[in-house]
């Protein structure tokens, strides 16, 4: 899973919970390597995924497509999968699909963690 | 001028030739920097930030979709992106974006998003297009391929309401 | 292969045509854009990030230089930027990069900056692409206008040293 | 003088010199905004003229024209010109044009105020 010039990854156990950290763009190129992450997150059995978005500076939809993947997995294992730190551009994103709603999003990754 | 005759003249756009045309592979690769160089153009010539951050989400994703929906994701075929600097005639900076590819030919009345309550990964791309652009109309090319027109500015003109258009 | 057969095969770059063309009026409004595309194409195909700047840098100021010198400022006459991937070919990654326009023709040995030891504000862009790029030939072009051809690779391949090519 | 997209510029006086700090790039469209700024700073009649480059992510050489041409004002005028702040990239710039000795550069606005 070696990162490619635009997305770097971190991933860490907190408590129960596992926060995933990408930090550049997730597009087009981006993306796949992103879904190997988010099972690698949900492989390891948590309570809760947060993906902590604050480092990504761009969002488009195949990336959208991973983080909605990851919200069927999480319904259907019965773990929370939070969103935190968009910044204008993704969240409006989110809001244009309608996903804003349907997706829990919070302000901070501390929030997330509460 | 009335409200279809003035959507008309906005997606033919301008008579003379574009002010930049970017003719890349259909590889991923270039993406990002066909993205950027639009953003910049759009800055550039006066757009507010929000409306060079739409220009740029709609240009991915209709660059994408001609990628893996057109090209079945050959990464060696063409795709021209042309760029119109619209000038101001009181409705603010605009651009006008044609992208044109060799691909398979499909009905324009095909290319459409899922409906947005039944949430699936797939099926937004054209929605985020139709919504942030104040024109955005597929159609087949001749001989072969497809063309986008997309058309922003940065007030919609009197009578063209964005969301009216984008619906 | 000696080395200035190497140096002409580099010139001369593949038989293919480019993977990416640009086509742009000679309006400074585009310059950022066309900087940041090549800069991300570069970064893509994986070029280190100091060549990628410099990459950057040199297109830059070669653009500057055909809008001031080539076109004397006009803003609307042609300019085309076309760009070769070069695969690894135990050289690293590269890029091929040439610039044409259809200004006024100049003896290439014309194109030259200023003695640098002479301190003043001009001068130095054409010292720049030289230091930083692997290749930079200006040549005339056929019927009209200027062509540069420029060539960076991540590592220089064996017996052609940048500062030698450069000087 | 008002700012563009690429540039924007402050100007303020410290003690007896005058600080520029512009912000973005310094390319083609934008020098000449900046070369305006140098001879606003310049006409404060200034001991020193300090240039903080620390938020100029580019810079090409139509921006080191305008700073060649402010060193020769300063040279005439006999008041010191500082350059600080310049990103790698910024410096390779002066290096490659061997301008590097012959600016007087720091790293930091504080060096250059002391
Ligand atoms: N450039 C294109 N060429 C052919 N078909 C397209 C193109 N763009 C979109 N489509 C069609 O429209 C559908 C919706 O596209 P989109 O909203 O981007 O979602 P997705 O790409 O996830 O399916 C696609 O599934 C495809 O059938
Ligand atoms: N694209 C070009 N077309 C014609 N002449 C050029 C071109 N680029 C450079 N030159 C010539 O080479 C000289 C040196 O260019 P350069 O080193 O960039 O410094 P400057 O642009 O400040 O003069 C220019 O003054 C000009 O005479």
């Amino acid at each position: 899973m070696a990162d490619q010039p635009g997305l770097n990854v971190r991933m860490e156990q907190v408590g129960q919970a596992v926060v995933v950290t990408p930090e550049g763009e997730i597009a087009y190129t981006e993306a796949t390597q992103f879904r190997q992450w988010m099972r690698k997150a949900h492989d390891a059995s948590p309570e809760r995924i947060v993906v902590d978005l604050t480092g990504i500076e761009y969002m488009n939809t195949p990336g959208v497509a991973t983080l909605v993947e990851a919200l069927q997995s999480a319904k259907k294992n019965k773990y929370r999968l939070v969103l935190a730190g968009m910044n204008t551009n993704v969240r409006s994103v989110f809001e244009v699909a309608r996903l804003n709603t349907v997706f829990e999003i919070v302000q901070t990754r501390e929030d997330a963690l509460a | 001028m009335n409200e279809s005759e003035r959507r008309e003249a906005m997606r033919r756009g301008p008579l003379h030739g574009p002010d930049l045309t970017l003719n890349m592979r259909s590889d991923p690769r270039f993406l990002t920097g066909a993205r950027g160089l639009i953003a910049s153009v759009a800055e550039k010539i006066g757009l507010s930030s929000t409306s060079c951050a739409q220009v740029a989400l709609a240009i991915d994703e209709a660059l994408c979709n001609v990628i893996r929906h057109g090209y079945k994701k050959r990464s060696d075929a063409p795709i021209w992106v042309m760029v119109w600097v619209l000038a101001d005639e009181g409705v603010g900076a605009g651009l006008r974006i044609v992208i044109e590819d060799e691909a398979e030919q499909v009905d324009p009345s095909k290319i459409r998003g899922r409906d947005l309550a039944d949430v699936r990964p797939g099926g937004l791309g054209v929605h985020i297009i139709r919504e942030v652009m104040d024109v955005a109309e597929y159609e087949m090319r001749s001989p072969v391929g497809m063309r986008l027109t997309l058309v922003k500015y940065d007030r919609p003109s009197p009578g063209v309401e964005p969301a009216a258009v984008g619906a």
